[in-house]
């Protein structure tokens, strides 16, 4: 299990090739990259990240072990940044792999999850207009009550 | 015992991290006590249900006794990934 | 859209990178990739894969246009070799881009399915023993279903 | 018409394609065509719900008609991914 909390951007695929030669004996590797969208509107200027330092770390390591317990995975790679960061920019990344595809998806979808939900990050968007925190939305957590 | 806040609650409270002594009893204790000390405190805990609470680092809710605890976070739904 | 059958060995951290870089506004990209995995007796020597020239590209392309037509996605990408592979090779790789998570974890999913029960491909293992092809497994078929 | 064999029905019948001068109505015709002709073929088709059958690269049916068709394939489950 790789857990990386940082400030510093990141290479998904470099991540992603580094992932998948450290496992051995798994046919199926799934990867998710979250990415700073632009707005709708086409005004955001940047994304603030704020995290729980410590606890941070603590929370993705429950979610992942649990991940660990509920599916047969051979490995599983957490990646989040915070700070201040710009549409384009990678956020964060999740992979799995397992001997078979369902494992490695649902494992990955469910890192996602709650990660969304319940790992300590904030998002603060800033457009031309202000500064607004981003709400949890309420998708996010009844999503969590598949698992 | 060491009481922290994150995003909007840091915002409206002025501080992300404040020593706070007191004998609360209860997560809940502790918000009604600080509640009354100041109005940026009353502003800011004025909706539990937009609200969580960690102890020690770990979630918890406004039940939870204080008892033993040294670290007390306040802060809104979590918006990661 | 981007469809590859080829022989030739990839980098999937490279395809990665190059995919998510093609695509704007997107915030989520999920990556399959399918790795060949030596045995539970440990005696691959080798996966030789077969496939059907013209039909491959033309199946690929239609199920990758279906995933297009059911979710909301930036773009689909569908790498798959043939030839003679050994254990710790890239088979193949799909990815998908979308503005949330969801889609672009179903639609690779769901292309996933396609690909195992509906794209020409079949597959050879060469053990120390001799050689056999890969039965089709009930439980790939019934995974249709759900689409 | 071309007809394309793959895996292990390539295998049993030994050619990986052939033209075959065919007035078979439906692919079940030409199964059984081909199946009286040789021993090759009645063992590579003597169980079609193992089969799968292509025509001009589409995905079809044993009860399909031939009829403009130019290229048939007959092959096992794919397995692909």
């Amino acid at each position: 299990m790789r857990i990386v909390v940082d400030a510093a951007v990141f290479d998904p695929g470099a991540e992603l090739n580094g992932f998948s030669a450290g496992v051995s004996g798994m046919g199926a590797v799934v990867s998710f990259s979250g990415i700073v969208r632009q707005s709708e509107a086409g005004d955001l200027e940047a994304m603030e990240i704020e995290h729980y330092p410590g606890m941070t770390e603590r929370a993705i390591g429950k979610i992942a072990e649990e991940a660990q317990a509920r599916w047969s995975l051979g490995d599983v790679l957490v990646i989040h940044r915070y700070g201040r960061l710009v549409p384009g920019d990678p956020i964060m990344m999740v992979a799995t792999a397992a001997p078979h595809r369902k494992d490695a998806f649902e494992a990955a979808e469910f890192l996602m999850d709650y990660l969304k939900s319940r790992a300590p990050f904030w998002k603060k968007e800033q457009t031309r207009g202000g500064a607004d925190w981003v709400a949890a939305r309420d998708e996010d957590e009844t999503a969590l009550s598949r698992w | 015992m060491d009481v922290l806040y994150f995003a909007w609650v840091r915002e409206r409270i002025g501080v992300p991290k404040e020593k706070v002594d007191t004998g609360a009893a209860t997560v809940a204790d502790l918000v009604r006590e600080l509640s009354a000390r100041e109005e940026r405190y009353a502003l800011a805990f004025s909706d539990l249900s937009a609200l969580r609470v960690a102890l020690d680092q770990d979630l918890s809710d406004f039940d939870a006794p204080l008892d033993g605890v040294r670290e007390v976070a306040f802060f809104p739904p979590m918006t990661g990934g």
